[in-house]
């Protein structure tokens, strides 16, 4: 599989993408039916089930949505959630976009207040006593003081926000992969995985896993197991006494929303005609009818595929 | 008894684990237990030659099979014992050092003299080195496609993007996408908070409410 | 560790608000963004861009159209910011009124086992108002506050007699207000989790099985 | 839970043992070096150590062939654990009296996380329901504690600089439920009053 998901999507569009034109991409690989279904997963986790109308437009503010779904579903549940590339790589993408256009605004203010001062009118130091004060934030020259500095400020505000978003997203993501480092490299080498390594992670996120575990094992190695028996070096013993791979907690407790899906065939009604999904906790033998618009502490395990399925959110 | 030194260094790791949970901050290593552990490992070499003998002498055919299988088990439980500990003890030390180097913005602590909390001799010749490679990691990760985002910034919600700040001491010229600043002691300004986050961090700057 | 262990277990209260501040609100804006030249938007040329408003995580749409004491919907951290600014003053939503507050605590009262439906984020809506905005309501808002500390009252008590009831298999806790499932997150899932592990360690004997686990 | 540092500890109670046979060589483990465990010596080992002792030892290829008495016996393990003090019908008793004033960290300060050790080990389903209860009565207690938060903690003092530690807040500073707590309760109180002290901070910032 040499697909470099870069290439195909440097051929997106930038803020209006149109999904389906990546699948030919894909279909023409020997691994068409396993790459097809990740792919499928991935696109319409991404795009809220949106695959298959070329011509839908996703909005920066659909994509924002989507990324802080990401974001407050890595942060509460158990595993580490597939990485969105696609919406990253947009966001991304913005962002930079973004930046530059900030900078041009602000590189034309800047040449102004240059003017200014050279007509005798600066106040470096920035007292903050400026007549022409709208905002009642100027304090001189470095500062934005007039009322068409307003969008930029917002805009400034902005990317802050979605730089933080991306950040603790990415932070919270990082400290999984160094918890499940060894389960992660234990999927890794096991083909029959629901998601193949490459789409779980990002390719830096790749790169990080796969260093961090390597320098971690030396630290291991030097300080500890090279002074052992050989037969008590390994770090990957699942057999013995005590396994010391550690996995996500997949019956561990959160706490979900139900949301409104429409026309979804996988609906119950319950008795007072309510729509709802049924869900079983086998080791209890229970049923259990998630109502939409429901709030529930649930084991991770029972729910994981309504939250894959964007059908529930971790709250 | 097998395995009690290597507890001891479990109640030393338990120790450290509630220090650093007292403060939101990441708090410094305590002291590595270089003796402790070296002992520790003693005894797993210890155990490991007892092994082989034993196994010598069953292969000698100078032992009932039972007795032989037993003193084998208890001997290899209090080395996989030893090992746990010790694992334990260095990997919740490594989850220190990363924490560290994340505060330290992925810099080279250890020649980095600026509000640094960690004493060197605290830590092991191999956690030097582990510390100095996550940091290396740590910055390349920086860079590159997620340059923008500044990885290692602040995990608390931007609230204010511009504010006020104070200088508290001397710093300079920073240049900003606003301007240059020249930072004299007293002098306050109305800045991008992204822009002086490290400032204010390392005491150079105050924001004012 | 990447993520400090704090925002391991939970979101910080900031975080929350971070959220809630990505909701829609309404305002009155104290000033005209809307440009004559109609039919250019989308192209307009770089010079006149620099007072456009082109954001990457919401429609800008409302911000570029504003006209004065037209009401129009922005995101509340954008009206929050205008709100600073003095450039706009944001409408209270319809259930942050008195009349409208005594009847959540009527109903609050009235049944004991499910909360009122007041919004998800209530809680940390209002307070960033009051602090923010306070004099944009048309109640006083010392009176909005103590009913609004009230309401938090009554729902800490219906949660603090509702935690017998925790258990094993799952809880439905509908209504409750996100800073409200934050703050007791730690606790409920800490305890139904360690509940869940008792319970099942019970169900698996897992001393056979063990054995055949084990050969030098 | 290879690596957690609880689990570790709690792996190192001490459990009463009684051996099902003579193995030369083990004195040590009674602090007797180079003499022999005789059978039905009862001694005190790490829960680390008895849990796999008790579970290994039968030889079973020859119980397959010849069924008689000899090999039976056999067949027990090497050694079987009996019921730990912690676990003793009168730690059980007063569990069930009352237990949310019973000291927990001074009967074993991994108390739930042992007895669930002990559950798995036995399939122990009474164990398991005296446990739930005891876990669940006293988690309300905790709550109650861990949610009082003081008013003075709310507002910003920069001098707070030990805030966290889990006995000197405010009203809490001795009370007797907070030091019975094993080390589970413990990390779940200070998680949780973490959690309810950080937003009432939030709802009262000025």
């Amino acid at each position: 599989m040499n697909i470099d998901i870069d290439d195909i999507l440097a051929d997106l569009d930038r803020d209006t993408t149109a999904v389906d034109h990546t699948q030919d991409n894909f279909t023409s690989d020997g691994n068409t039916t396993r790459l097809n279904t990740s792919l499928d997963y991935s696109i319409s986790g991404e795009l809220n089930g949106k695959i298959g109308r070329s011509s839908e437009i996703i909005s920066p503010a659909e994509d924002f949505a989507q990324l802080m779904r990401c974001w407050r579903n890595e942060r509460c549940s158990p595993e580490l959630m597939p990485y969105p590339h696609y919406l990253m790589t947009r966001i991304l993408r913005r962002i930079q976009e973004q930046m530059e256009h900030i900078e041009n605004i602000s590189m034309g203010f800047l040449e102004e207040s240059m003017n200014q001062i050279s007509h005798g009118s600066g106040n470096v130091t920035g007292d903050g006593d400026d007549e022409d004060d709208e905002f009642g934030m100027g304090r001189g020259n470095n500062v934005i003081n007039n009322n068409n500095k307003l969008p930029l400020l917002c805009m400034e505000a902005e990317l802050e926000r979605v730089k933080f978003v991306i950040r603790s997203f990415i932070r919270c993501r990082l400290n999984k992969i160094d918890k499940y480092s060894l389960y992660l490299k234990q999927i890794e080498d096991d083909s029959m995985n629901f998601l193949p390594i490459n789409e779980l992670l990002s390719k830096e996120e790749m790169v990080y896993h796969e260093k961090h575990l390597s320098i971690l094992l030396k630290l291991f190695n030097n300080s500890i197991l090279r002074h052992m028996p050989p037969e008590l070096q390994a770090i990957n013993d699942t057999e013995g006494t005590l396994n010391m791979i550690e996995e996500p907690d997949w019956k561990k407790f959160v706490f979900i929303y139900i949301k409104e899906v429409k026309d979804d065939s996988t609906l119950d009604r319950n008795e007072f005609g309510k729509p709802c999904y049924t869900v079983t906790i086998e080791e209890l033998n229970e049923i259990v009818e998630l109502t939409i618009g429901g709030i529930y502490v649930m084991r991770y395990e029972i729910i994981r595929q309504l939250v894959l399925d964007q059908k529930a959110y971790l709250i | 008894m097998y395995g009690d030194l290597a507890n001891k260094l479990v109640l030393e790791a338990k120790r450290s684990q509630q220090l650093s949970n007292k403060s939101k901050k990441g708090n410094s290593l305590p002291m590595y237990h270089e003796e402790l552990v070296r002992n520790i490992l003693q005894e797993v070499v210890q155990l490991s030659k007892n092994t082989e003998y034993l196994k010598e002498q069953q292969q000698l055919g100078n032992m009932d099979s039972k007795v032989w299988k037993c003193q084998q088990f208890v001997m290899l439980l209090c080395m996989e014992r030893n090992k746990r500990c010790l694992l334990a003890y260095q990997r919740l030390r490594s989850q220190m050092l990363d924490s560290l180097a994340w505060d330290n913005n992925g810099l080279d602590i250890l020649h980095d003299t600026l509000g640094n909390t960690q004493d060197t001799t605290d830590l092991s010749p191999q956690e030097q080195e582990y510390l100095k490679e996550y940091s290396e990691l740590i910055t390349e990760l920086k860079s590159g496609a997620l340059t923008d985002i500044d990885l290692t910034g602040s995990l608390t919600p931007p609230s204010d993007v511009f504010i006020d700040v104070r200088v508290l001491k001397d710093a300079g010229e920073i240049q900003t996408e606003y301007g240059v600043f020249n930072l004299i002691k007293d002098s306050q300004f109305f800045v991008r908070q992204s822009d002086v986050e490290r400032l204010i961090q390392q005491g150079y700057l105050q924001k004012i409410k | 560790m990447s993520l400090p262990a704090h925002l391991q277990e939970t979101f910080s209260p900031e975080e929350i608000q971070f959220i809630v501040e990505n909701e829609p609100i309404k305002i009155f804006p104290r000033i005209t963004t809307r440009q004559l030249a109609r039919g250019r938007v989308g192209s307009v040329s770089d010079k006149s861009s620099s007072n456009q408003w082109r954001l990457i995580t919401t429609d800008a749409n409302n911000l570029n159209n504003m006209v004065a004491m037209q009401s129009t919907e922005v995101t509340l951290w954008l009206a929050l910011l205008l709100k600073q600014q003095n450039k706009c003053s944001i409408i209270a939503p319809k259930w942050l009124t008195i009349k409208e507050l005594d009847k959540s605590i009527q109903y609050e009262k009235k049944y004991l086992d499910r909360f009122s439906s007041i919004p998800w984020n209530w809680l940390v809506l209002c307070q960033l108002l009051f602090k923010r905005a306070s004099d944009d309501f048309h109640d006083p808002v010392h009176e909005l506050r103590s009913r609004i500390q009230d309401l938090r009252e009554i729902r800490q008590l219906k949660v603090l007699k509702g935690l017998k009831h925790l258990n094993n298999s799952h809880l439905q806790l509908d209504n409750i207000s996100i800073l409200e499932i934050n703050e007791l997150r730690p606790f409920i899932v800490g305890i139904m989790d360690k509940l869940r592990e008792i319970h099942s360690a019970s169900e698996s004997n897992d001393s056979s099985q063990a054995n055949e686990d084990i050969d030098i | 839970m290879y690596y957690d540092i609880d689990d570790i500890l709690a792996d190192s109670a001490e459990i009463p043992c009684k051996f099902n046979y003579d193995i030369p060589g083990l004195g040590y483990l009674e602090g007797n070096p180079g003499k022999q465990i005789n059978k039905n010596t009862k001694i005190q080992l790490p829960l680390w150590l008895a849990r796999i002792l008790a579970i290994i030892g039968g030889d079973s290829e020859g119980a397959d062939e010849n069924g008689d008495e000899t090999n039976e016996n056999d067949n027990l393990p090497f050694l079987e654990m009996q019921t730990p003090d912690f676990l003793s019908n009168k730690v059980i008793n007063a569990i069930k009296t009352s237990p949310e004033s019973l000291d927990l960290h001074s009967i074993n300060s991994h108390f739930i996380e042992l007895a669930n050790k002990w559950i798995a080990l036995f399939g122990d389903t009474d164990l398991a329901n005296v446990i739930y209860d005891l876990t669940l009565a006293r988690s309300i207690e905790l709550n109650n504690h861990a949610s009082s938060v003081a008013l003075e903690l709310a507002s910003n003092k920069p001098d707070n600089s030990n805030k966290d530690s889990i006995y000197q807040d405010g009203n809490n500073i001795n009370t007797p439920f907070l030091l019975s707590m094993d080390e589970f309760e413990k990390k779940i109180y200070k998680k949780s009053h973490n959690s309810y002290k950080d937003t009432k901070k939030w709802l009262f910032e000025p």
